[in-house]
Order: structure tokens, then sequence, then C-alpha cells
């Protein structure tokens, strides 16, 4: 049984005591940001599922987040359902865009670059679509009339879209514990150790990819409905585009893959090392992007585990790897 | 001309080799025999500068090449035909050839290689092949042939006889003597042992990172501890 | 309609000509490297601002600006892979993929920093010379562009069959370790490719401005197709890039006049998507072992 | 809205007790340090901050930095000329945000505005973005005046804080559709066809939209009507589908990139139209375009946002983006004038107050702007004497054909053949 370290600690308490802050202080400047970053989260946190666990690096879970936008805007706005089931409806819609695609690409062996290379491919072709047609707004995407009350969704008060966000993260990464934790959990890592011998030992690695991402599926939908409803506009570029699909992997790869935390770890990090750009550098466009993108190229060539692994080695936990000579 | 002095490597916080110590002399075939996984490989990689060393002293001729890169080693005049061969399976049997003199013999590339049309007649045939269609024997048989086109002075040998039929094992130590014969150094890194020490002058044997055993073949053949560990008798 | 399916097709193929260049350099980085460049869109766009300044201020013709523009792209190339990607990424293919990424970001802000969004075009006299082809009118550049395309393909392909440094990038690609003991610098023939890959774009650029415009956000508009035609010609392979190139062109072409430009460009991503599926080594790869 | 604010949040102290530090200008000084350090402040004049929000980056980064150099320019020039008079003469202090081109990026920028101490804002070139922004402005009582948002969403949204002080779309659409037709009527009604190049974005596709329904009832058939992406790589197609319809009269609707493709193709094909009239066009009222495209851009007409090019400021500030080697954009002029109705309303709400701000803007009668409208007049946020004007590009200038009063050439139409 793992123990967590002094670091771990240190780390998953500063954002616990961060985000309870944020509940019981509400402060709008750090509600506006956290809630762009939470949102993601979840996003990253379904990314992770696949990626992180399963070892299969989607490049458009945008597809999914899309969809769950899409579906509950569309049901909303054009046949007036109420937006809880238009919420159920989308994650629903999310899971079956999900089970589609990975069914077609495991069913045909893609994986690697392939896998990364066929879901981008998808969301080009929903992004496409979404930007084609009259029902879903065509190129001028949807716009959900603002109505704030308990039934419609939305809420005046952004401490409670706060809240509703912080819940989703919270269930997202239970899940993730209870995934890490089971059977499946373990076949998932084991294709992603060696898909050969996971097949040999008898795992059915067919089923078990396509469940991770219909699971993956239903938490990147549920992103998607969140987003929505906390931004009200959804058009084909924001819901399909690359730059989702992209943050939805950066969180989990710089927080540390294939751990419960590192998504949401890494995204707060990413979002807050964009926003300390932003101010650095403000007043000169760009700029703050090019320090953003130094940042991720040192974290990536001085933290190889994220910073959750980073976090792992701070502290007394087992036989110090520090004695580990340089390799290669 | 090979001095491999107190050499210890390995992977991560592991010690594979725990300091070995091994000579090859002229044109001398010297085998090292050992099970799976008791660091051949390791070895093989550290001379050829793959691995660097974390104590030890690798000396070619004298010089030092502990931890040069692999071209280094390369250039000094050792060649490796590692385990499971590694040609290329997407060139033809000709540009793998030539690809063997990349770094030396490079000006005497079209007499290496009409001699290793005559060393290997089976190459010969098959010469506009992809590498990656020929049998296994073949393929052993390039990966060997592609060594010798850099004009080698030290041949290291893993394994050549994995995955190979009785008959084409035969053939191929048959053919390892044949080479030595012309003056090359050879080190071969076999698990094969009965067949290894009646070609090798000398052998080591590589237990647990260390050498259990060394000696002339002969004397080796008969040491009982050899014969009761590897040859079951 | 149909009376513009012929010329419609010959627009397709010199336009897919254009994504036959582009895509040459990133098959040959795709097919040797094994990664997926996010940065080639990028250095495509870096390009076109150094032609375009050549010619604003220089008054470099833009086919001359070839001989300057794809040499300093070459050692760019060779420079960023050698000391940025291999350096950051610490040869972790995940991580390249990443460390690309975050190049294209610096890139694309640096030269939004220094170059503002605006919108550049040159306007050459030639740009509006017109040869006729059956009931199509082509502009020369394009005319240019194509048979370039096809120059291109043939150079790379002599280079990688014909040269000790083509044979040496094939078998960096499928045999690493092999290549490294009989002698190959394995980070030397990486950055060669990287470096080639790159004068390629640069090329590109050249054959691309005097019928285009550049902006940072350029790249994007080819790194997309480009991505599809490596895949549709098989990785690595110079001619399926080139046939790829010009097959998506004709594709997005009639897509485009039959279903709209706006849904036609789905006619692409789907053909990509088929090809991943029931061909995933392309039309022209081998099929892996 | 404003019986939502007061239960705002748990701690409803935090919140007033922000609004009341964020309202007062003079309070501010100490927030600043702190928070997106603008730029220097000077110790003893007073300041009133203003919010630029634009896309500084993404696709929109074009409209957008020249959005903020109008901005800055106008502030500047009020700045030179005393302040706001009522506040003691306050200086204006821009508070840059940058929206990305994205609507979530915009809405979060909002915050970081906000918390600046903003007394109101403007923003943000395209109606996505300003539709994000307003609605989470709308949460601090922030006044958002609109430079361009032509949507006619951004004003049915009964949101308090939103001021579109140039025209929407529909009000572009049926001024450009009767000065079309009295175009026309003079020319003997020699356009009989249409042929409309859209991009497939909000502002694109709305248009085509409009012009099909309207298009017939000046007697016009729409003989093609074709959208594409942005970006579009080739119009090589488009091209050729126009050329095969033998429009009288090409409508485009797209942005500079893809209009600058487009006109190249036209010539490059061979295309000869009665004339080409842009609704909303980047290029033809784009100086950028008519210099390095010039052969291509002769006559071409639009139908967009334009300052009164007779008055002094309008002239001072032509001098003032040439000097800064900036092209003189509609993006610059409208920003600037959005500024100045900032400023005016300031100087009679004499606060920097968010509230007393939105109610000055709300009752605003400003007819001082260098935009060619009469005296303000918003109802629901919508600026009903805001009007677009005709350009035609005429040798090296953009000239202003349209309205006669405010007009610097007379209109050519249809343009001369070509030859």
């Amino acid at each position: 049984m793992k123990t967590t370290s002094f670091g771990e600690w240190v780390l998953y308490g500063g954002i616990c005591a961060y985000l309870l802050t944020l509940l019981v202080m509400p402060s709008q400047l750090w509600l506006g940001f956290t809630i762009n970053a939470l949102i993601v989260a979840i996003l990253s946190v379904a990314w992770n599922l696949l990626g992180g666990f399963g070892g299969q690096m989607s490049f458009g879970h945008a597809a999914l987040f899309g969809t769950g936008a899409y579906v509950t805007a569309m049901l909303q706005v054009r046949w007036g359902i109420n937006p809880w089931l238009a919420a159920v409806a989308a994650i629903v819609a999310a899971t079956a865009v999900a089970g589609f695609i990975a069914a077609l690409s495991f069913r045909y062996g893609l994986r690697g670059s392939y896998f990364a290379l066929v879901t981008l491919a998808f969301a080009e072709v929903l992004r496409i679509l979404a930007s084609s047609f009259e029902i879903s707004g065509g190129g001028q995407g949807i716009l959900v009339p603002y109505k704030a009350g308990l039934a419609n969704f939305q809420f005046a008060d952004r401490s409670t879209t706060y809240a509703l966000v912080l819940f989703l993260v919270v269930v997202a990464m239970l899940i993730t514990l209870a995934v890490q934790r089971s059977r499946f959990g373990a076949y998932l890592i084991a294709i992603r150790e060696n898909e050969e011998a996971a097949k040999a030992l008898g795992i059915d690695t067919f089923r078990t990819k396509v469940l991770a991402m219909m699971l993956s599926g239903a938490i990147g939908g549920a992103a998607g409905v969140a987003y929505l409803q906390t931004y009200l506009f959804i058009d084909a570029p924001i819901a399909f585009g690359s730059t989702m699909s992209i943050e939805a992997l950066l969180g989990p790869i710089i927080g540390g893959a294939g751990t419960v935390w590192g998504p949401l770890v890494g995204t707060l990090i990413i979002h807050g090392l964009g926003e300390t750009a932003k101010h650095l550098v403000s007043g000169a466009p760009g700029l703050n992007l090019v320090l953003y993108g130094v940042v991720l190229m040192v974290i990536l060539r001085y933290l190889p585990d994220g910073i959750v692994g980073l976090a792992r080695r701070i502290g007394p936990r087992r036989a110090a790897p520090t004695a580990m000579p340089e390799d290669r | 001309m090979l001095e491999v002095n107190g050499i210890k490597a390995g992977y991560g916080p592991v010690n594979v080799l725990q300091g070995i110590s091994m000579t090859i002399g002229d044109g001398e075939i010297v085998a090292v025999l050992g099970s799976n996984g008791v660091g051949k490989s390791t070895l093989n990689n550290v001379i050829s500068g793959i691995i660097k060393p974390r104590e030890g002293t690798v000396r070619f001729d004298t010089v030092d090449i502990t931890g040069a890169s692999p071209r280094a080693v390369v250039d000094a005049g050792i060649l490796q035909v590692p385990e499971g061969r590694r040609i290329f399976p997407n060139l033809s049997v000709k540009e793998n050839l030539e690809l063997g003199a990349y770094r030396r013999a490079r000006e005497r590339m079209a007499v290496n290689f009409e001699r290793m049309c005559t060393i290997f007649p089976r190459l010969r045939e098959r010469l506009g092949q992809l590498a990656g269609t020929l049998s296994g024997g073949e393929q052993q048989m390039l990966a060997i042939g592609r060594g010798l086109m850099a004009e080698p002075r030290l041949l290291i040998l893993d394994e050549p006889s994995l995955g190979l039929s009785p008959l084409m094992v035969e053939e191929m130590f048959n053919l390892v003597q044949r080479i030595s014969q012309e003056g090359l150094a050879i080190l071969l890194v076999e698990q094969n042992v009965v067949q290894s020490l009646a070609i090798a002058s000398r052998a080591y044997v590589l237990e647990q990172g260390r050498f259990a055993l060394e000696g002339p073949s002969g004397d080796m053949l008969a040491d009982p501890r050899l014969r009761k560990t590897y040859l079951g008798l | 309609m149909w009376s513009l399916v012929l010329p419609a097709i010959l627009g397709g193929l010199t336009t897919g000509a254009i994504y036959a260049l582009v895509a040459l350099g990133l098959t040959l980085i795709y097919g040797v490297l094994h990664i997926i460049n996010f940065a080639h869109g990028s250095l495509l766009m870096l390009a076109l601002y150094g032609v375009y300044f050549l010619y604003a201020i220089l008054g470099i013709d833009p086919y001359l600006a070839l001989l300057i523009v794809v040499p300093v792209f070459f050692v760019l190339g060779y420079v960023l892979q050698r000391g940025v990607i291999s350096v950051f990424s610490l040869g972790k293919e995940q991580n390249v993929l990443l460390v690309t990424l975050a190049l294209a970001i610096i890139i694309d802000n640096l030269a939004l920093y220094f170059w503002t969004s605006d919108t550049r075009t040159i306007s050459l006299p030639y740009a509006y010379t017109m040869v006729e082809i059956g009931p199509a009118f082509i502009p020369l550049p394009r005319v240019i562009a194509f048979v370039a395309a096809l120059v291109a393909a043939v150079i790379l392909w002599l280079i990688m069959s014909r040269t000790r440094l083509g044979k040496a990038i094939r078998a960096v690609a499928i045999e690493k370790r092999g290549a490294e003991l009989v002698g190959i610098d394995v980070d030397h023939t990486y950055a060669m490719c990287f470096g080639i890959g790159t004068a390629c774009v640069a090329a590109a650029a050249c054959l691309l401005l005097p019928t285009f415009y550049v902006t940072p956000q350029v790249g994007y508009a080819f790194v997309l197709v480009a991505f599809t035609t490596v895949v549709l010609g098989g990785m690595g392979s110079f001619m399926g890039a080139l046939v790829s190139g010009l097959l998506l062109g004709v594709i997005e072409a009639l897509c485009g006049l039959f279903l709209g430009e706006s849904l036609g460009q789905i006619g692409i991503f789907l053909a990509f998507i088929l090809i991943l599926l029931f061909r995933p080594s392309g039309l022209f790869g081998r099929r892996a072992a | 809205m404003s019986n939502d604010e007061t239960k705002f949040g748990p701690f409803p102290l935090s919140r007033r007790g922000f609004l009341k530090v964020g309202g007062s200008g003079l309070a501010l000084t100490a927030f600043a340090g702190t928070v997106a350090a603008p730029t220097v402040l000077r110790a003893q004049t007073p300041t009133v901050k203003v919010g630029i929000l634009e896309p500084l980056t993404g696709n929109l980064a074009y409209n957008g930095t020249q959005a903020r150099a109008g901005a800055m320019f106008a502030i500047e020039a009020i700045n030179a000329a005393g302040g706001i008079k009522s506040l003691g003469g306050a200086k204006l202090e821009a508070v840059v945000a940058d929206a990305q081109s994205r609507p979530d990026v915009a809405a979060a920028a909002v915050d970081t505005l906000a918390q600046a101490g903003v007394s109101a804002f403007i923003g943000c070139q395209a109606s996505a973005l300003g539709l994000a922004s307003s609605q989470a402005a709308a949460r601090y009582n922030l006044a958002q005046v609109f430079d361009v948002g032509t949507a006619e969403q951004v004003v049915e949204r009964g949101l308090k804080n939103v001021f579109r002080f140039t025209p929407g779309v529909n009000k572009c659409t049926s001024t450009a559709l009767e000065n079309l037709k009295l175009l026309n009527q003079n020319a003997k009604n020699v356009v009989k066809t249409v042929a409309i190049v859209y991009e497939d974005g909000p502002f694109g596709s709305n248009m085509s939209k409009l012009l099909n329904e309207r298009l017939p009832q000046i007697g016009m058939t729409v003989v093609e009507n074709i959208g594409h992406p942005t970006p579009q790589r080739d119009f090589t197609n488009i091209v050729l589908r126009i050329k095969a319809a033998k429009p009288d009269l090409i409508i485009p609707s797209n942005y500079l990139n893809e209009y600058t493709l487009l006109a190249m193709t036209l010539r490059q094909q061979k295309v000869e139209a009665k004339a080409i009239y842009s609704i909303l066009g980047g290029a033809a009222s784009n100086i950028k375009f008519v210099r390095e495209h010039n052969d291509a851009a002769q006559y071409v007409m639009d139908c967009n946002h334009w300052y009164d090019p007779r008055k002094p400021e309008s002239q001072a500030l032509a001098k003032k983006t040439a000097d800064a080697k900036l092209d003189l954009t509609y993006d610059i002029m409208v920003a600037y004038a959005c500024i100045q109705l900032i400023a005016d309303s300031l100087e009679r709400a004499a606060s920097p107050d968010r509230e007393k701000l939105i109610e000055a803007l709300a009752s605003s009668t400003y007819a001082g702007s260098i935009m060619p409208y009469g005296p303000t007049k918003f109802v629901n946020g919508n600026n009903e004497a805001a009007q677009p004007v005709n350009t035609q590009i005429r040798g090296e200038k953009i000239e202003l054909v349209f309205p006669k009063e405010y007009a610097t050439a007379e209109a050519v139409f249809p343009m001369p053949p070509r030859g």
C-alpha cells in the first residue's frame, strides 16, 4: 500500500485549502478564474481515465466536451426541454459518441499517434457538422437566454456555479479513485504498460478500452454541460476546436498522468501560470503566451512525472530514490 | 587488445554488473557464457558505448574508451552484432551491408562487399530483397556481414545462435571460426555452452553480475561445476 | 455545376500541390522521428514572413528567395531539433509532441508580438498571369508550385534512396539501436531530418506567398491538412505525400463544389478517418510487419 | 438583475463592499498595485479607469489590436484636452485586457477589469466575445460599450449594462439595401442579379440570411449564395461558381484575409461584375488592401462603420494613426468614438461610480463623437442614432460616398469596365 509523501500532503492540502476558502469566502476575481479552470479540470479528469491510466492518448476530447455542450444547448433552446433533463441527455449523448469513436478506432486496432489523429479528425468532423446546420445554430452558435434560477441550471450568484462545478470535479476524481482501485483499473494499467501481454493474460482489451472511453465521454460531456450553463454560449470552434482538446491533455500531463490528483493539479497550475503571465507582461499581447510556452517546456524537461511526481519525491515516504545514479 | 577492469553498470537503482574484469587478446575467440538475464548484453553494451558504466574502465589497444560514444567505439574498431540482429528490415540486403561501412572502411566498401558476397553466397542471391523478408538464419548472416563491412578488429557477437535451427547453429559456429582464422578477435556471448567452448580459446561464465568461472576452454569443459550447472551432467 | 467539375479538379490539383509540399517535410519528420510535429504550421508561418520581408524590404522575388530561405530554415530546423526538442523532451515520444506544441505557442506569439496580426500580402505582376489549360484558367504561380511539388518529391526521394545520409535516415527510422551500432550518429540524423523537413516547409512558403497571405495564425490553415496528407500517403513516403496531397486537393475542391465550401471541408476528414481505419499504413505505406 | 445583485453570495458584505471600492476611482489606487498593474499612476491627479477588452491574440487579433490603438488615441486626446472636467480634470487611465478571441476568456477578463476598478469598458470586436463579456459584466453592474457587436442578440437580452454605440446587423443591412436601391435606380436598374459570398461564422451567415430575404424586395435576384469557412485556403471554386452564374453584383461578407484571396481570384479568373458591394466587409474599407491590391480594389464599395471625415477631430485621428504607422481602419474609429462616449457620460455623471455611469450612458444624447451619428439615443442598449455609411475605393483612397451630407466623393455605380 502506497503512503502519501510530505510533498503530496502539502500540495493536495494547499489545493483543498484554496478551493474551500473560495467556497466560504468568495472573491469575484478568483471565482471567475477558478470556475474556468475547474471546468477544464473536469475534462482533464476525463482525458486522464483513458490517456493517463489506459495510455490511449486522445487529441480529440473536444468531441466529447462539445457534444455535451451542444446537446444541452440544442435541447434547451430548440425544444425548450428542462436544462437538468437536457444535461442528462447530453451526458448520455457524449457517452454514446465516445463509445462510437472508441469502438470504431479500437476495432481497427488504432493506437499511439494513429489513435491521437483519428480522435482529432472526429472532433473536426463534428466541428464542421455543428457549423453547417441550422439546428445547431450554424456558424452563429447557440446562445442560451439568461434566466437565473435553480430550475434553469443558471445561477446569478457565481458562488453557486462554483460549488456545482467543484462538486463535479470531486465526483469525477472519486470516479477516478474507484477506477484506480478496481479490477477494471488494473486492466487499463496493464494495457498501458503492455497491451500484448495484457491480451495474453486474458484481458478483453477491446472491451476495456471502449468502456474507459465511454466513462471518459460521460465525464467529458458533463464538462461541456458545465461550460454551457456557465457561459451560456457555444459555437463550433469553442466546442470542437483543438484548443479544448489540447487543454484536456495538458492538465494531466503537467500534473501527472495516471494519477487521481494530476489533472486537477495540472489544470490549476497551468491556468494560474497563464493568469500570472498575463499580469507580468500586460499590454504586450502574445508575450504572456510565449512565457507560458517556455514554462511548459521547462516543466517537461525537469519534472518528467509531472507536479504530482515532484511532490512524491519531497519528504520521507519510502527508500529515497535520490541515490539513483545518472542513467544514460 | 581489450581490457575490461572492474566494471559496474546497470539500469535504475540496480547494478546488473557488479565488478567485471576480462581480457581479449589479438585474434582470439573469447566466450562469455551464462543463462538469460545475468548481464551478458549489459556487458556488450558497456563495451559498445551504449551504456555508461558506473565504475571501472574499458581499454582497447591501451586507449581508454570508457564511456565513449558508440560512434567512437566503432571508429576504434569494435563492432557489435547485437542480440536480435537489429538489421534494417525496410532496407535492401545490399543497403544493409553498405551501412556496415558507414564509419569505417568506406573507401574499401566495394572490395568488402564482394568479400561478403563470397563469404555469404546466400546473401548474394538476395541483394535486392528487403532485409525484413529474409529467414532468421539469413538475417543473422546479414547482421554479421554488416558488422564485417567495417573491417572491425574486435567483433562482438551477442547470441548469434538464438532462434536458429540446429543445422543453422552448426553453420553459424563454423562461420565464426572461419572469420576468426583471418585474424579477427571475437567476443562470443552465448547461452550455447558446448558449441561455444568448442571454438573459443578461453571462456568466462557470468552469474549474477560476476564471473563465476574463467579459464581456457579445455579446462572449463572439464570443470565439474560447469558440467553440472550448464550441461546437466 | 457539371461544367465546373474539370476546372475544379485542375484547381484542386494545384491547391493539393501546396498541401503536398507542406506534407513532404512533415512526412519525413513523422516517418523518421515518429513524432507529431505541432510546430510545423508555425514554421511555415515563419518562412512565409521570411519570404515576405525579403520581398518587402530587399525586393527579392519569392522564387529567388528559395536560395536564401531554404538553407536558413534547414539550419533552423537542425538547431531546433538538436538544441531544443531533443533536450526538452528527454527523448520521450509523448513529450516530443508537447514540446513541439509549446514551440508552436512560442513561435506564433512571438510573431504576433513582433509583427502584429496584420495580414500581409505581396502583389506580383505575374500573380495574375493565367495559364489556360482546357476549360480552366490557372494562375502561373500555382502551375509553378505544382511543378515544384513534383520536383521536390523527386529530390527527396533521390536523397533518401541514393545518398549515404538517406540510407542512414531510413536505418534510424526503423532500427535505432542497430543504427547506433554501425556508428550512425542518431542525434545528428534526427536533426538532419528535422532540418530537411523544415527546409521543405520553407520551399512551400516561397511557392505559396505569391498567391496567398501571411498572418501569425496562417499555419493552422495548413497543419491539419498536412497531417491528413501524411497519414493518407503512408508515414515517411514521399510519393505517398505527393499523391495524397494532390488527391486531397481534388477531394476538397469537389466536396466544396457539391456540398458547399463549409460542409465540404468534411470530405478531407472523412477520407482521413476511413484511411486510418481501413488502411492505417496509408496508400503507399507498407503494412506494419 | 439588480434584485439579484443584493443577494449575491453568502457574504453580501464582501460583494457590496467590493462594489463600493471598485466604484470609486479615487480609492482604487490601493488596488491597482496588486492587480493587473496597468500604467504608471501619477500621485496627485485623480484618475478614472476605463477598460479596453479586446481580442489581442487569436483569430481576431488584428481587429482587437487596431481597436486598442483607437481607444488609446482617444484617451490621449481627452487627457490632453484637460480630462474629465466635472471630476476636477481627472485623467482617463486605460486598463487593457486580452479576450484572446475566446468567449470564456473574454468573460473571465471582465473579472480582471472589475477588480482593477474600471468604471466602464469597451469591447470586444466580435459578437460572440461581447455576448459573453457583457453577461459577466452584468454581475458587477459594469457598463460595456460595444465598439463592434453586430449580432442583434447583443441588445435582445434585457441587460442594463449593454450599450451598443454602433449599428447592428439589421440596421447595417437595411441601410445598405436602401442605399443600394438608390444607387441602382440612379443607374437605371442595371443590377438585376446578385451573388453573395459570406463567411459561415455568426457575422456572415446572419448577413446572408437577411440578404436573401430582402434583396428580392428591391428587385434583385440572388443567383448564387456561397458560404465558406474561415480560414478558406482557396477561392477558385467559389469564383468559378460566380463566373458561371454571371451576376451583375457581388456582395462579399467576410474577413480581410478571405476577402483579399477572393478579390485576387476574381481578377485571376477574369470575372467581370457591374459592381462589388460588400456589407461590413473587412477589406473594402481597409487601406492596406487598397495599397497592396490597388487594381483589384478599384470602385469596390462597402457599407460599414466609418467616421465623419470632415470633423477636425477625425482629421487629427487620421494624422495620429499615420504617425503611429498604423492603418486607419474602422476598428480604430469606433473604439475612439466609444471612449468619447464614455468620457461624455463621465462628464455628465460627475462620478466614476458604475451605476451612475450606466444611468448617464442610458440617458446620453451625445452628438460630438467622430462618427456620423445624430444625438445618441439608447433603446434597450441599442443606439438608434447609429448608422453605417457607404465607402468606395477610388485610386489610393477610401472615399465616403453615402449619405450625401457626409460624402467626400460622388459614387460611381456601376463601375466602369476594366481594361
